[in-house]
């Protein structure tokens, strides 16, 4: 038992801090890791509620340690210990304490949860309507005309205003770094307001169990420079939707055929658009596929094939029946697609 | 249907040639065989027995459950158990742990010790006693048959809707889910009524409330909080069901109705839950730490009325599990605020117990060291609790490991532990045979630091970023050792609990008999004989103190005071209603778990024609003549 | 926010005639308890504390009636709330127990007839309970709030009446009388715990509810602009619930440890001893063992 | 238990019955009980029929479904029972076990009576469109209404089966708890009808 102490005292701190090292070099997805405001407050209470738990767990610990060390039996000890009844006084002081440090922690947990609840000045802000669907993101720009899916890209230094929904089951909203989660329910709006200070991948993933492939909703929010965002916008209103070689175009008429009664793309001249897949405008410049796997060509031919393999359950159906000729072509397109 | 009166048919038959074949003597034959005298029991003691029996079953299934769990989330990217068949496991783990698990094993100590600690010779109604228990095993076995057939409920124990309902998760699983628990339900909730009834009703003559052990108390307390946490889980499962089976529109969007409200409706429940699973369990410590440290209690009634106190609070902090539904901040800090004021009794009883033990002289015996570690394991898993509760904190924490590893240290640190030190505490006295203390040694060093190990990293992996119910995480995001920890300290805990299962076995077998106070006891169990007599006491005892059977010890006496004549005993007959009607429940569940209304209604026919013939019975019952065996004593 | 200030610095915010009564009603309880005690028979000292607590639920009685918070409370919600937290839960059981006992036995002594009978039935406890928070959900019920708020005698009445109904629910758990004492300490907290069940359907509606319920308020923001009239909304159920859980948590501690006291009183620890205490004789119709089991002693 | 024997032995019947065994003490005392159980089963439905009584979608609103007659016509029936069910249990503390057993019989007409009443009602509502899968509002709508109406069924064997038992063993220690009882889930159930009228119909009709 003499363990305990090295862990909680110890052991809490340390830890800590040497695993906040630790998932360096990757994008990051770390609540200790904040890169914005939200993200930031929220690890300060983290932080001072970790402090003032730690000091009660001591407390404990210390008085507890003392006790089985000094008050265990002794060999041959015969006599009844004292039956005390109680100590007013002792009571009272172990009720109060803890009053006086839950209302320490009390203001700032309130403050706080106002302040970040505050509805963002709709000028200084940038609103992105999120859906969220068994196992994929939509997100829609609707001040600059421009959708997306699984990647949601940001200016740095601007309050993003992300108001969700839900198109099926429950999920939640989750880029650690940035802030804390939001649940996305089925016929009503929710918000989340994010900002990040600097350029930068973060990890997100959906927190609100959805069903068989609930581990593999992953998005990523792409923050950049409000120049490069710019670029960004830009881009993705004007994309290259049009096949630059015969392959391609094979795999563009193969799409036409199989694809766009779920996924749009725009600029390439489709007339249908479908809505119960990821919007596929400038794939090609997705890092990931589906949120889970690289996003390069012998993934995307495997998804192809058979996506079930990479996420178990999820709404794309196989396209195991196309020849090997088709997948290639149809994975020169959507490569293609910038 | 009739499948299933082939079946019951053919079972009959079955048993009937197994014993030797069908004839006049096959239903006397079947009347003096054991395992009918457990079916039709009414003693409480044999239903706490049936109880711990059917919650350490339950267990291991649970168990199991979690060590593939954990055996799948030992490695990155691990492609063992994926998809449905994870959510499954997962669920099921939740699911059994918290209904089939947990709150039984509990309802087997209090079975049996709470009418030997007010000095009464049976709960207050014995035949339902006997019927939430038949209820409880078969909702359970119901809930655990989806795994033969038709798959298990995979939409996570709180079975949120929309995920739930018929579009998306089509199968039978969730029927399941639904009609398990409400039978279980159904069970617990009588069980609920009998404790309290017995507790105001039975207590022996002197035995006023503030005399009242501690762990009497808690049971006392968690029963209220059953009568009133329950039914809402009734109702919210009853809406589950119909939306199931009938299309009603409470949940879908489409239809008007509103996903939230199953929300509210299950942690109105599921809030204060958790503290029926944790109350029974500090009484069970307070009981184990003052007998050990050969103390009484420090500070009795600021104990009780904290007990009290957490029950109160307990309703009204349900929304700290739904702070990013996104209820807007006012109903989130008010609730915040609630949460974290269920930190201060709970302070107040871990202050005590250490004041208890300060000044004593501190035996450690297994049940001890249980309670001792139970200490320190629950104020980490309570101050997580807290942190949780600072509502933008919850933003980051909430459905992440984080939330696993708090509700794994209190659960475990609380309830678990608080179980394995009263089965050791009280084994002798129900079993009337010593554990192993060895053994016991072995089984707490092995299982307590397993606990720690597979639970205190997942803090981390939260904070990391790992959602909770995900059945594979992607390597290079510092979550790989942790994991890996964690997996490896469950096997530890396998093998402590291995070494109890062993220790369990040992003693029942060939461990030496039990005085009937080994432990130099204060409460009443302790002053009869150990097992005790069918009817407890033979002479109900006058209790003219708290820890009444220390103070008379203290006076020299041997024996309490009885407070009434020796006399003849009346007792209950054992009965077999209970049993069929749990059949009847059954049955009616797996109809409507098959969407089959004839069969569901045919069950329910089985149900009450079995009350009608209860309430026609006259049931004499019989009586009991000590007088010629104690007089000897 | 300077709106919300400046009501109190203004003395013609003051009500004249609720001023008048509370100082009054305190010079007439000062007077009974002091100088005119002696008229009265079977009197006896009042203690400070006594006199203390009512005259802070008096003043507290005043806060809500008679200072601006009452005109404040028809312009935001969130301080009508307030003001009914003071009204129905602090201030009756203050004065209930500033109360002295032979005073209230004076008064039932003056009473007789129908009324008393009414009081009998009226302080039931599950009477008293249901009628309070059944009145009190009902007033919350938007059509019904909106029709009193609508004027001002209906105001009136039903403040009134609420706060009548609210003494009645008080009466049960402060007992002040103990031969009207009709629960034991145990159905007691049992009672305060249903009271609070019961109460939390209309706050848990108010609180949650996504629009504005109450027509009524809905210009609050004049006053106060950082809440806007929902926030305002909610914040009223919040104070009432939050209160009322306070309140309630130590009229909870409050019955509890007067009940330890009572029964402690002579007992020593360790020491077997053959008094019954109170609990099992105080609740004869539920302890069975006091009743029906022969050998057990009934201790007076 | 002691006290049993004691009884049979004194002639005639203690004043209260239904208390005078702990057996019946302990089975009023747990009947109480479950019927706190039960109000906050309905209290859970309640609140979700509040919820939810918004949601009537295409369907008729509860404004344009309700009508007062009847529900005032069933009300009353209901009210009326509950006084029967008095009147019953006072005959059996004057021992007078057929005058229980009619007035009991009178109880249950009455709850038949309005059984109908109500499956007339629903019968109106589903021609209009108004059923348990149209919307929200129905669902909640029959939840809350059929699981009284079930109440109100069961109550009606149930003292139909107290009945045949007061006519084969009248009152004795043993069978009055059990009429007591009934009685008392007999108004609690009534009690739910008072706040099914005002919360459902009273205030629906009102918006
Ligand atoms: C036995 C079960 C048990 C117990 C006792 C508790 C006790 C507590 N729990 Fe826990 N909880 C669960 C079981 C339990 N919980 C479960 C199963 C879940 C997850 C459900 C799911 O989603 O699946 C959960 C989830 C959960 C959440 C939701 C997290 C989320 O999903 O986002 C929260 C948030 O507030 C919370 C808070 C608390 C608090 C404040 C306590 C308090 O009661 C703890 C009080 C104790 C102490 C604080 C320690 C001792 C005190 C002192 C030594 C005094 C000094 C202390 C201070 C000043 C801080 N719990
Ligand atoms: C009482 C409650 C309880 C208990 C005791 C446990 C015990 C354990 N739990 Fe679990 N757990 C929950 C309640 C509980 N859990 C709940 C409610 C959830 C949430 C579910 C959800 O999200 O919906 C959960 C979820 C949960 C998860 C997260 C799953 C996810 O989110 O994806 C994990 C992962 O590590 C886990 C692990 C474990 C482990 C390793 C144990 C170990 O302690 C288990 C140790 C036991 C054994 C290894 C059995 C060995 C037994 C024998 C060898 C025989 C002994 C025989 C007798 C006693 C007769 N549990
Ligand atoms: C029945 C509808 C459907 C059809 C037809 C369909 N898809 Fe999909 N597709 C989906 C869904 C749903 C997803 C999201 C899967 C997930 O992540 O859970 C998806 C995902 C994808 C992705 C990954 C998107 C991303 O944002 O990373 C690609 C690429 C893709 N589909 C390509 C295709 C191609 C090419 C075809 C035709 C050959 C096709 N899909 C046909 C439904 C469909
Ligand atoms: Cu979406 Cu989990
Ligand atoms: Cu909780």
């Amino acid at each position: 038992m003499m363990k305990q102490k090295w862990r909680i005292g110890a052991g809490w701190v340390l830890l800590l801090a040497v695993i906040i090292q630790a998932g360096c070099g990757h994008p990051s997805q770390s609540v200790l890791d904040p890169a914005g405001p939200a993200g930031r407050s929220q690890l300060g209470l983290i932080y001072l509620s970790t402090g003032i738990m730690t000091l009660v767990v001591i407390v404990v610990a210390a008085i507890y340690i003392y006790v089985v060390y000094r008050f265990r039996e002794r060999p041959g000890e015969e006599e009844i210990p004292e039956q005390v009844e109680g100590s007013r006084k002792l009571e009272v002081l172990w009720t109060v304490i803890p009053i006086i440090l839950l209302v320490i922690l009390a203001v700032p947990t309130i403050s706080a949860t106002f302040t970040l609840n505050k509805k963002p000045e709709p000028e200084q802000s940038m609103r992105v309507n999120v859906v969220g669907f068994q196992y994929w993101w939509g997100f829609e720009y609707p001040d600059l005309g421009v959708q997306t899916a699984n990647e949601v890209h940001i200016p740095t230094g601007t309050q993003v205003d992300f108001q969700m929904t839900s198109g099926d089951v429950i999920h939640a909203f989750w880029a650690p770094s940035l802030g804390g989660k939001q649940d996305l329910n089925p016929g009503i709006q929710n918000r989340l307001v994010l900002e990040a200070d600097r350029p930068g991948v973060y990890e997100g993933r959906c927190t609100e169990l959805c069903g068989a492939s609930h581990a593999l909703m992953n998005f990523r929010v792409i923050a950049h420079p409000p120049e490069e965002f710019e670029e960004w916008v830009a881009s993705m209103r004007n994309p290259s939707s049009q096949p630059q070689t015969p392959l391609a175009s094979e795999g563009k008429k193969l799409v036409s055929q199989n694809c766009i009664g779920c996924h749009a793309i725009d600029g390439a001249g489709f007339e249908i658009k479908g809505r119960t897949g990821p919007n596929l405008t400038a794939f090609g410049k997705r890092t990931r596929i589906a949120g889970v796997w690289e996003n390069n060509k012998e993934n995307l031919e495997a998804w192809l094939k058979d996506p079930q393999v990479v996420k178990p359950g999820n709404r794309m159906p196989a396209f195991d029946h196309l020849s090997k000729k088709e997948i290639s072509a149809l994975v020169e397109y959507l490569s293609d697609l910038k | 249907m009739a499948t299933i009166i082939i079946l019951i048919v053919f079972g009959l038959f079955l048993a009937a040639i197994l014993t030797g074949g069908y004839n006049k003597k096959y239903l006397e034959r079947v009347q003096q065989n054991w395992l009918w005298e457990w079916i039709t029991t009414v003693d409480h003691k044999k239903i706490g027995v049936l109880y711990l029996t059917a919650g350490g079953f339950f267990f291991t299934v649970g168990g199991l459950e979690a060590l593939l769990i954990r055996l799948q989330l030992m490695f990155p990217d691990n492609r063992f158990i994926v998809g449905d068949q994870y959510n499954q496991l997962m669920s099921m783990h939740g699911t059994t742990m918290i209904f089939l698990v947990a709150l039984p094993l509990l309802f087997g100590l209090m079975n049996v010790i709470v009418p030997l600690q007010i000095g009464a010779r049976d709960v207050a109604f014995p035949f339902l006693n006997s019927l939430g228990f038949w209820l409880y095993f078969s909702g359970g076995l119901l809930l655990n048959l989806s795994w033969l057939f038709g798959g298990a409920p995979d939409a996570g124990w709180t079975s949120y809707a929309t995920l739930a309902l018929n579009e998306f998760s089509p199968g039978p699983g969730v029927n399941y889910y639904v009609l398990g628990l409400q039978i279980a339900g159904i069970g617990t909730l009588i069980s609920g009524i009998n404790f309290l009834v017995t507790i105001i009703n039975m207590r022996a003559p002197g035995m006023s409330y503030l005399r009242m052990p501690l762990f009497t108390w808690t049971t006392f307390v968690t029963s209220a909080l059953i009568l009133f946490a329950f039914p809402p889980l009734t109702a919210g499962l009853f809406m589950m069901m119909f939306e199931r089976l009938f299309d009603t529109n409470f949940f879908t969007t489409h239809g008007g109705g509103n996903v939230t409200i199953w929300q509210h409706i299950f942690w109105i429940f599921g809030h204060p839950e958790v503290y029926i699973l944790v109350l029974p369990a500090f009484g069970v410590f307070s009981e184990v730490i003052s007998t050990f440290s050969r103390k009484r209690l420090f500070g009795y009634n600021s104990m009780v009325f904290a007990v009290v106190l957490i029950g109160f609070l307990g309703f009204m902090v349900w929304v700290h599990h739904m702070f990013t539904v996104g209820l807007g901040p006012v109903a989130n800090t008010i609730f915040a605020v609630a949460t974290m004021a269920i930190a201060v009794p709970t302070g107040i009883k871990v202050f005590n117990w250490l004041a208890t033990m300060w000044g004593g002289s501190l035996r450690f015996t297994t049940a001890m060291l249980y309670a001792a570690g139970f200490i320190v394991m629950f104020v980490i898993g309570g101050v997580t609790g807290v942190m949780l509760g600072v509502v933008p904190a919850d933003w980051q924490f909430h459905d992440t490991y984080f939330v696993v590893a708090h509700f794994h240290y209190v659960i475990i640190g609380g309830t678990l532990l608080g179980i394995l030190a009263g089965v050791y505490y009280w084994w002798p006295k129900i079993f009337g045979r010593m554990l192993s203390e060895k053994w016991g040694r072995w089984n707490f060093w092995f299982f307590y630091p397993g606990v720690h190990l597979t639970f205190f990293p997942q803090h981390f992996l939260g904070l990391y970023g790992m959602p909770r119910r995900v059945f594979t995480y992607p390597s290079g995001y510092g979550l790989e050792l942790n994991n890996l920890l964690s997996s490896l300290g469950t096997i530890l805990m396998t093998i402590g609990l291995l070494f109890f299962l062993y220790n369990a076995v040992w003693s029942l077998t060939k461990g030496p008999r039990a005085e009937s106070d080994p432990w130099d006891g204060r409460t009443l169990e302790w002053a009869i004989s150990s097992p005790p007599p069918e009817y407890n006491f033979a002479q109900l005892p006058k209790i003219r103190s708290l820890d009444p059977w220390w103070a008379e010890k203290r006076e020299g006496n041997r024996g309490m005071q009885p407070a009434e004549p020796l006399g003849p005993i009346h007792m209950p007959s054992s009965t077999y209603l209970p049993f069929v009607m749990a059949i009847g429940f059954f049955i009616s569940g797996i109809g409507f778990v098959f969407h089959s209304v004839r069969v569901g209604v045919l069950g329910l026919l089985i149900v009450i024609v079995t009350l009608f013939i209860r309430s026609f019975q006259e049931d004499e019952g019989f009586h009991i003549h000590p007088e010629e065996e104690v007089k000897g004593t | 926010m300077d709106m919300l200030l400046k009501p109190f610095l203004q003395p013609g915010m003051y009500h004249i005639g609720m001023n008048a009564m509370a100082l009054a009603l305190g010079t007439a309880y000062l007077w009974i308890t002091g100088p005119k005690r002696r008229a009265i028979p079977e009197s006896a000292p009042v203690s400070n504390r006594q006199k203390a607590l009512f005259m802070t639920g008096l003043c507290l009685c005043y806060l809500a009636l008679g200072s601006p918070i009452n005109l404040i409370g028809d312009e935001l919600f969130s301080v009508h709330m307030f003001q009914q937290s003071l009204l129905y839960l602090i201030m009756p059981p203050l004065i209930l127990l500033g109360i002295p006992d032979w005073l209230y036995r004076w008064g039932f002594d003056q009473v007789k007839g129908v009324w008393r009978g009414l009081f009998t039935l009226w302080s039931r406890p599950l009477l008293s309970l249901l009628v309070f928070n059944g009145l009190f959900s009902l007033y919350h019920v938007p059509r019904v709030f909106d029709t009193i708020m609508g004027s001002a005698f209906y105001h009136a009445l039903s403040h009134g009446l609420l706060t009548l109904s609210a003494f009645l629910m008080w009466w049960p758990v402060t007992a002040p009388l103990p031969e009207q004492e009709r629960l034991s300490p145990l159905r007691k907290m049992a009672y305060i715990c249903a009271a609070g069940v019961l109460l939390t359907p209309a706050c848990a509606l108010i609180i949650f509810a996504d629009h504005l319920l109450f027509t009524s308020y809905s210009g609050g923001e004049r006053l106060f602009p950082i809440l806007s009239p929902r926030d305002d909304q909610q914040m009223g159920g919040v104070i009432m619930k939050i209160l009322q859980e306070a309140v309630y948590g130590v009229a909870l501690a409050g019955v509890f440890f007067q009940w330890v006291r009572r029964e402690k009183r002579n007992e020593t620890y360790g020491i077997p001893t053959d008094h019954p205490s109170p609990s099992t004789t105080g609740e004869a119709n539920w302890n069975p063992p006091s009743v029906n089991r022969p050998g057990e002693e009934k201790g007076g | 238990m002691r006290i049993e024997e004691e009884t049979s032995t004194v002639a005639g019947l203690p004043a209260e019955p239904e208390k005078a065994t702990l057996e019946g003490k302990n089975k009023i005392l747990g009947f109480w009980l479950f019927i706190a159980a039960e109000t906050t089963l309905f209290a859970t439905m309640f609140g979700t029929y509040l919820a939810l009584k918004g949601e009537s979608l295409a369907g008729p609103t509860p404004g344009e479904l309700y009508s007062l007659p009847m529900v005032a016509a069933a009300t009353l029936i209901l009210l009326t029972s509950s006084l029967t069910s008095v009147l019953a249990i006072m005959a059996m503390h004057r021992n007078d076990a057929p005058g229980m057993i009619r007035w009991f019989g009178i109880t249950i007409l009455l709850g038949v009576a309005f059984l109908g009443l109500e499956a007339y009602e629903f019968y109106e509502y589903v021609h209009e469109g108004h059923t348990f899968t149209s919307s929200a509002f129905g669902s909640s709508f029959y939840l809350l209404l059929g699981t009284h109406g079930s109440h109100v069924l069961y109550g009606v064997f149930w003292i139909l089966a107290l009945m045949i038992q007061g006519r084969q063993r009248g009152i004795t220690v043993q069978t009055a708890p059990k009429f007591y009882v009934a009685s008392l889930y007999w108004h609690f159930v009534d009690v739910v009808w008072v706040f099914i009228f005002t919360v459902v119909y009273l205030m629906g009709m009102m918006e």
